[in-house]
């Protein structure tokens, strides 16, 4: 796969690492409690479609991306900067 | 008419008239008292098992597509106990001991082949944490050896000693793991149902649930609707899709796990062989092919294919520990649909909707699992209590913290 | 037979002046320099080459190409034997070696044969049916027998040889076979200006037009070809890969390319054997061309009963065909057109004709030939080899015809693999009777010419300049179209003729004897999905992967449902397109430099001193250092355990990770990523840190040093190095990017060496530069930057994994090897000790400090004793999963052990079990993780995790290791065994 | 100064090298590295007038050197250790810039050719799965190299310079002799 990095243009996904889910940006405030957590902790859509997800781009610059991905194609549709992406507030 | 020799042989000679169908091809009815979602391997074991030990025959099974088509036709074939934690080593046990009369239970040769597994050691830490997983299968007398290199090297002589990254320092064996023949695991189990009246219902998806009250009454199929009293869904790689119709969020992601077949070669590997330090493992098929596999891809996937970094991962995972299978060439390669759980461990549990019962989060383990899963998953469905050998199999786990780790990776699916 | 004698001009792919010897099954023959190995056997009469699969029936050469099911050989012999070898790929060489497979006693008297006999009985799925009973008898009887009649050839058992290589190619283009539509879509793009690969799996670029022998612009297609790649050489945006495979279509536009680039030479010499490449290309065109089909009849697998094309083949580019004897003549069957073109090129080269079946009523010879018009064969005879053929004509009457090889034209399926490899699936053109690429194949992947149905010349060029222009639009690049050659037209007028039907069997699969028959009882038997009858009959899973049957067997297959073909489905194409070598996919090393290793600064110093290694990780660590008279480990271990107990050790730890940490934010940030404070840390100060997953579990541990004001070192454990710094990185970017923090891996950049022992500040006064190293000035837990040995900057930490008094002195990495010499060298009266992990190990298991196998993942913070150490007035990762009840009411603790017979040994991984307790997993109290000798206590120890183990202090517990039949008293006993209060590394 | 000898990164005390064919390989033990990092978002800094180049890029100044390595951060070189103080001390009055001597982190081979670029772009290609114009001249990028990540830096047309964690600059070496050593044939791009 090719994972199109907004700084460094397409770069090969074996420099990357993933981690899942980009609703891991969202991580609740300690007030959520266990319950909360464990939905954040565990809990997925795993969608068959669009996924948006976390590479992080160990071999490379060391950025986590957040792709948008489709899971049934493999298709990629775009990818951020994950630091963007949640300063940005729309995770 | 039962499978036996005598049976080829007389069919031989009168030019095989008298094989009928395998299975019938009903079609689907009003209502059922148990619709088991997905003709895979699992559901099919725990239709099965429903008829045959619980006594329900008004049970029918859905599959999407044609029986046998997921994971049970496009795994590396691998059966084995060999299990660390009390949450799963007794059910894998339970599982293995269904292998081992398999063929006369189902009267259909699944060619079970328990020629051994070994798991290679590379380091003294990692001989004292398979000697704790080796005493785990101890005591529930799955049964194990620890292997010294000298052992090994008589067993498996053909293994690079002498040149490793990673040096062979000895394996923890399991004598009665093996192999089986995947399709005929999912055959055998539909033809037995079959013959004891449960209805296997082929190219008929499950679109919908119809939950009223909280309580499941059937489902929507593209085959019209279908009545049912419990619904048991059993769809590995597509649980998340499938449970997403009943408003259900899982601890559950779907990878692409890629395996591999070489061209048929007279007989070089003893049982399965797996090498954890270069993930790859590697057993050989009756007809002579290499059957080897290693990580999953690593990232969320329902394509049923792979990526060539995996591949050439697995063929030099291979090369390293067996320089001599370099002249053998990859003949086909595939991707199944692995549902990953959070913590590495299946799920078999009720949920929260009222009849509707889930099995799934297998990872890359399933197949070994089909005996014990059907088992179970019929027991829970018949009785509405879990199978001793699958309490800890809850879906509550999660959040109250009883997670089955073995490889303590935590909640990372690709890293189980 | 003999060489076709042909005109020198039209048979310019062989030189006949480079005559090359080679041996099959240990003759010698003679072919010469362009030859394969196939049309070498041929020209040699050689017909029967080997043994099917099943039946072990005796097989010839089939087909021209890479689809060849037949004729697979062990080519070369030694460890460089090749077992499953298509002789039709392997170009001829001086000295080739080749020998026929799958046959016990001999290719032509093949004991095996006598499975044909019980064909019978071998029915499709014979073997789920029966070998049940006695159950014993599978694993010990039957299932070995059958092993070993299955398979085909035999590896050598040796290590390969050769070297391979691996490279990345990223053209604009990659055009995927050099035939009419691929050379003309790579001349289109090349003109245009793009980076262009051009692929293909012969040694000799121009694909079907070598076969061909037709004309291109009134001269020989060959020139032209010839003319378009000299071209295409001339080009600096063009690539040329003749013997590349483009064997897989990956995501994004990846394909995986294997390069043969010395498989046609004896030995690759100085060169790799192959290349895989991996080719990231914008846009490719598929045009792979087209493989015959043949019709099944009965007994249609002798040798010498091939595909017409392949025929057509050999005859124009290697000037063979393949009776045994040069006199027999040769029969045609076809049901469309291609098989007169085959009877036209043969009677030009003036091969001897029986004439041509043809299906079709009305048929009509296109030469001097007799046409069966309306004829279908309908058995042969011959036993190693054919000698005639039955035909039924067209009013019905039988008759038999002398011949020495039967061309079969059935048709042509375009090869659409690599547009299946993302599992599209190719649709049915009713029309063309063919299976064509579908809509829904990989994207960029644009098909073209005969593998998308323009099997012609003609159309196969024009489609080809198609292909290439709808790339280059697709690219931004604009481009002018090359004129086409002038080509006559090929029609093919196919009528269906799927097989002919009767009581014999008739073979679909050649390599896996799957017949007629056996689809048949698929059916009866319900085994009707495609993939069912696939699995039931194992169609289409030999070598060829269905090239040769998988078409013909759902024509079958859809015979016997009645639904057609379109409906019946089709079984979709795996990767890779033709086998590939393992050797070649996991090339590179596979010995020691199997994956990179790293080294200790002061590695060269250790390996000098007499250190044994071990892998950590990615690293080489020093595990002990055997002393001259020391035989045993344990005497080295002991001995380096004791001096640091007693004098002053040296250890390499620079392994462990270190992190730079900088920014006004930096204590806020650590805070968390520790589940205690670090925050309140002071400059100079270190403290010990526990790291969470967001699970709850135990990550990772290790020292976080404040160097100054928003400046922190955190190290990591060796194994975790990698994984912490991303999963900082994590919380750097993904979940606090508000925070002003940076990260810096610096784990290479300085060699740390750990100065452990009651001697330890003694020998490192007499390295430091004026530094006040006392007890008040440089308490336990202080760090400093500071310099030593004469202006040497260093960074000194008071830290200790032994329980000794003890440092960590880090100085660049260039200077580690000297440090330590130097060390050692002024340590000399002292008794300054080198040790290694072993008896790093040691002394942290009598210190009771976790390590690896204490925090593998599974256990907490509580369960360590450091319960107290999770911050509950503070938020961290992991914090608030780590107070769920099955994680809090975890009541296993860490606790010593230590045996009641102290000359016992503890293993770790045994379990632990209550005096007297039935030993079962329900009874399980948990396990021993670190077992070693202590030297200090002279007795064996080990830490372990104990259900309630803090309250059990002093009890007797059993240590069942049943493994390897042991059962072991031991108390339980604090998880110190030196120094329970510390006070000892505080002095 | 301090009396200890500093040892190369693969345990000689001079630097190593090789021939294969056109391409000569050097470690280069001169060169001295600092990052420099700041706070994404803010601007790059000027040390003594060093331009710090954008994602991808490398650019030479005067006695020194950099390239971008991540979002905020730049690697310095500079083999003229007064030069490298002088940085130093650029930055660490740089506000926002932090500063952490790397010199010793990497092991920098050197490899050049001296038969134009071909056998450089060759090399490059059996290397890095990078596009020509990701590795083009005045180009830097952290990449693997099969399995060690390493950065790779196109100093000219037939100069690259290959940087690997120092610790592993024994399987770098043996990982760039392997691959010059055989015979690649000269791209035709």
């Amino acid at each position: 796969m090719l994972i199109p990095h907004p700084l460094l243009g397409l770069r090969d996904a074996q420099e990357f690492t993933y981690l899942g889910d980009a609703a891991l940006l969202n991580r609740p405030d300690p007030a959520a409690g266990e319950a909360g957590f464990a939905d954040y902790v565990y809990l997925r859509d795993n969608p068959a479609g669009v996924h948006r997800e976390l590479w992080f781009h160990e071999q490379g610059d060391r950025s986590w991306l957040v792709v948008t991905r489709n899971t049934l194609t493999h298709e990629i549709l775009g990818a951020e900067l994950a630091r963007d992406v949640k300063l940005g507030g729309t995770a | 008419m039962g499978f036996s020799g005598f049976r080829v042989i007389k069919e031989a000679l009168t030019g095989h008239k008298g094989w009928g169908p395998l299975w019938r091809d009903p079609a689907p009815r009003a209502q059922y008292d148990i619709v088991i979602v997905g003709g895979g391997g699992h559901g099919l074991a725990t239709a099965y098992f429903l008829a045959k030990l619980y006594g329900r025959h008004r049970v029918a099974v859905l599959e999407k597509g044609w029986l046998g088509g997921g994971n049970i036709g496009r795994n590396t074939t691998i059966i084995r106990s060999n299990y660390l934690l009390p949450g799963n080593q007794p059910f894998y046990e339970l599982s293995m001991q269904h292998w081992e009369r398999q063929e006369q239970d189902l009267n259909f040769n699944s060619m079970v082949s328990q020629r051994g597994i070994i798991n290679l050691i590379h380091s003294d830490a990692q001989r004292d944490s398979f000697r704790r997983r080796g005493n785990s299968m101890m005591l529930t007398g799955a049964g194990a050896r620890l292997l010294d290199r000298d052992e090994l090297r008589q067993m498996v002589p053909f293994l690079n000693y002498d040149n490793a990254r990673f040096p062979i320092k000895g394996g923890l064996m399991q004598t009665r793991a093996g192999t089986a023949r995947h399709d005929g695991v999912a055959w055998g189990y539909a033809r037995a149902a079959d013959q004891m009246g449960v209805d296997i219902i082929q190219n008929c998806e499950v679109t919908g649930f119809r939950i009223e009250g909280g309580q499941v009454r059937g489902v929507e199929t593209s085959r019209g609707y279908i009545g049912a009293g419990k619904v048991g869904v059993a769809v590995a790689g597509s649980s998340g899709r499938v449970m997403a119709m009943a408003g259900l969020r899982l601890p559950i992601e779907s990878h692409v796990l890629q395996a591999f077949v070489t061209e048929g070669l007279k007989p070089v590997i003893p049982g399965v062989i797996t090498f954890g330090a270069g993930h790859f493992y590697i057993s050989q098929s009756d007809k002579g092919g290499l059957v080897f596999g290693g990580d999953i891809d690593g990232y969320n996937s329902y394509a049923q294919r792979g990526n060539l970094p995996v591949i050439e991962d697995v063929a030099e995972g291979g090369m390293a520990l067996m320089p001599m299978i370099g002249r053998a060439r990859l003949l086909r390669s595939w991707g199944g649909l692995m549902d990953m759980s959070m913590d590495g461990s299946p799920i078999i549990d009720r949920t929260p909707v009222e009849g509707l019962y889930f099995n799934g989060g297998w990872c890359y383990g399933g197949f070994k699992a089909t005996p014990a899963s059907g088992h179970v998953f019929a027991h829970l469905l018949a009785t509405d209590t879990p199978h001793d050998t699958a309490t800890a199999f809850r879906l509550d786990r999660f959040a109250r913290g009883h997670l089955i780790d073995e490889r303590g990776a935590g909640a990372q699916p690709n890293l189980h | 037979m003999s060489r076709l004698d042909l005109p020198q001009s039209r048979d310019a792919l062989i030189d006949r002046n480079r005559p090359l010897s080679f041996t099959f099954d240990g003759r010698p023959y003679t072919g010469f320099a362009g030859d394969t190995l196939a049309s070498a056997l041929m020209a040699n009469g050689v017909q029967l080459v080997g043994r099917s699969f099943k039946y072990h029936r005796p097989r010839g050469i089939f087909s021209a190409g890479s689809e060849e099911p037949n004729a697979l050989v062990t080519l070369r012999s030694g460890a460089r034997a090749e077992p499953n070898t298509r002789a039709t790929m392997v170009e001829l060489f001086e000295g080739l070696e080749a020998s026929s497979q799958n046959h016990l006693g001999g290719v032509r008297h093949d004991l095996m044969a006598v499975n044909d006999l019980a064909a019978p009985f071998l029915s499709a799925g014979f073997y789920y049916k029966t070998f049940m009973w006695p159950r014993a008898f599978w694993e010990k009887l039957y299932e070995p027998a059958i092993r070993r009649a299955a398979g085909l050839g035999k590896l050598s058992m040796e290590a390969d040889p050769d070297s391979y290589d691996r490279g990345y190619l990223h053209p604009d283009l990659l055009v995927i076979g050099a035939g009419a539509a691929g050379l003309m879509a790579a001349l289109t793009a090349a003109r245009a200006g793009a980076e262009v690969v051009l692929a293909d799996e012969d040694a000799r670029m121009g694909g079907r037009l070598l076969a061909e022998g037709g004309l291109l612009d009134g001269a020989p297609a060959t020139d032209w070809v010839a003319q378009v790649l000299a071209e295409l050489a001339a080009l600096p945006n063009v690539r040329l890969m003749p013997r590349t495979t483009v064997f897989g279509v990956y995501d994004h536009g990846i394909y995986g390319a294997v390069e043969r680039v010395s498989d046609h030479l004896a030995t690759p010499g100085e060169q790799v054997r192959q290349t895989l490449w991996r080719i990231t290309a914008k846009r490719a065109i598929m045009a792979t061309g087209a493989t015959e089909r043949h019709i099944p009849f009965a007994d249609n697998d002798r040798p010498g009963v091939l595909l017409s094309g392949s025929l057509r083949a050999y005859a124009n580019r290697w000037g063979v065909t393949p009776q045994a004897r040069a006199t027999d003549p040769v029969l045609i069957f076809t049901n469309n057109d291609d098989g007169h073109r085959t009877a036209q090129s043969l009677l030009a080269r003036g091969v001897s004709l029986a004439g041509v079946v043809d299906s079709r009523s009305g048929a009509r010879s296109l030469g001097d030939y007799t046409t069966h018009a309306g004829a279908v064969v309908t058995g042969t005879k011959g036993r190693h080899g054919l000698r005639r053929v039955q035909i039924r004509t067209a009013d019905g009457s039988d008759s038999w015809i002398s011949c020495g090889v039967l061309g079969v034209a059935g048709g042509w399926n375009p090869n659409v693999q690599l547009a299946s490899h993302h599992r599209g699936r190719p649709v049915w053109d009713g029309e063309r009777l063919t299976f064509l690429p579908g809509p829904d194949g990989p994207a960029g992947l644009i098909p073209a010419g005969a593998a998308c149905g323009h099997g012609s010349t003609i159309a196969a060029l024009a489609d080809g300049r198609r292909a290439a222009q709808t790339a280059l639009t697709q690219l931004d690049r604009t481009a002018a179209a090359p004129a086409l050659p002038q080509a006559e037209e090929e029609p093919s007028a196919i009528t269906a003729l799927w097989h002919v039907p009767g009581q014999r069997r008739a073979w679909v699969d050649l390599q896996n004897d799957v017949t007629v028959k056996d689809i048949k009882l698929s059916h009866q038997e319900n085994m009707r999905s495609v993939e069912h009858m696939k699995r039931w009959t194992t169609l289409g899973m030999a070598t060829d992967q269905g090239k040769t049957s998988n078409v013909t067997a759902l024509a079958v297959m859809a015979e016997l449902t009645g639904n057609g073909i379109a409906r019946t489905g089709t079984t979709i194409f795996r990767p890779p397109y033709t086998p590939v070598a393992l050797s070649v996919l996991g090339g590179g090393d596979t010995g020691a430099n199997f994956r990179p290793r790293r080294l200790t600064p002061t590695h060269h110093w250790a390996e000098a001193n007499g250190a044994t290694f071990v892998e950590v990780g990615q690293w080489m660590r020093a595990q002990w250092y055997a002393q001259p008279g020391e035989t045993h480990w344990r005497q080295s271990v002991d001995r380096e355990a004791r001096a640091v107990r007693a004098a002053v050790g040296l250890c390499d730890v620079t392994t462990l990770g270190k992190i730079d940490v900088q920014g006004p934010d930096a204590g806020t940030f650590l805070d968390r990523i520790y589940a205690n404070t670090i925050s309140t840390l002071k400059p100079g100060r270190v403290r010990y840190g526990l790291m969470l997953r967001e699970d709850g579990f135990l990550y990772d541990d290790g020292t976080c040093a404040c160097l100054g004001d928003g400046h922190y070192v955190v190290t990591t454990t060796t194994g975790n190095a990698g994984l912490v710094f991303q999963r900082m990185e994590f919380a750097r970017q993904c979940l606090w990017p508000e925070l002003d923090v940076t990260l810096i891996s610096t784990t290479d950049a300085w060699a740390q060496i750990a100065v452990a022992g009651p001697k330890s500040r003694a020998l490192l006064e007499r390295v430091v530069d004026g530094f006040d190293l006392s007890n008040d000035v440089f308490p336990f837990m202080a760090c400093a930057e500071l310099t030593v040995c004469g202006g040497l900057p260093a960074r000194l930490f008071r830290i200790s994994f032994s329980g000794e008094v003890a440092y960590e002195l880090a100085v660049p990495a260039r200077y580690g090897h000297a440090l330590m010499e130097r060390l050692m060298e002024r340590g000399a009266d002292l008794g300054v000790t080198p040790y290694g992990t072993e008896a790093l190990a040691v002394l942290r298991i009598e210190k009771g400090h976790a390590a690896g196998a204490e925090l593998n993942g599974q256990t907490t913070a509580a369960m360590l004793g450091l319960g107290r150490m999770v911050s509950a007035k503070k938020d961290a990762i992991g914090a608030v999963m780590s107070r769920r009840e099955g994680l809090a009411d975890d009541s296993r603790r860490l606790v010593g052990l230590q045996p009641v017979d102290p000359g016992q040994k503890l293993p770790a991984g045994a379990h632990l079990f209550a005096e007297g307790a039935a030993q079962a997993l329900a009874t399980d109290e948990g396990w021993i993780t670190s077992a070693c000798y202590s030297p200090h206590v002279e007795s064996y120890i080990a830490l372990g995790f104990l259900e309630k183990g803090d309250q059990r202090l002093g009890e007797v517990i059993r240590c069942a290791n049943p493994l390897e039949g042991q059962d072991i008293s031991a108390r339980v006993v604090p998880a110190h065994f030196v120094d329970p209060e510390g006070g000892r590394l505080r002095d | 100064m301090t009396d200890l000898i500093p040892m190369g990164a693969l345990g000689t005390p001079d630097p190593a090298r090789a021939s294969h064919g056109a391409l000569t390989l050097t470690e280069n033990t001169a060169l001295m590295l600092i990052s420099v990092a700041t706070r994404p978002g803010t601007p790059a800094p000027h040390p003594l007038g060093l331009h710090l180049p954008g994602p991808g890029l490398w650019s030479q100044g005067q006695g020194a050197a950099a390239f971008w390595t991540g979002p905020g951060q730049w690697m310095i070189e500079t083999d003229v250790p007064d030069h490298a103080e002088r940085l130093r001390d650029a930055i660490r009055s740089a506000p926002g810039a932090r500063l952490t001597d790397q010199s010793d982190g990497w092991v920098c081979v050197e490899v050049t050719s001296d038969a134009g670029p071909a056998p450089i772009r060759a090399l490059l290609e059996r290397l890095v799965n990078l596009s020509p114009d990701q590795v083009a001249p005045g180009h830097a990028t952290r990449t693997l190299l099969h399995h060690l990540g390493c950065i790779v830096i196109r100093r000219a047309e037939d100069h690259l310079a290959v940087l690997a964690p120092r610790s592993a600059a024994g399987s770098l070496w043996h990982l760039l002799r392997e691959t010059a050593s055989r015979q690649v044939p000269a791209a035709t791009a």
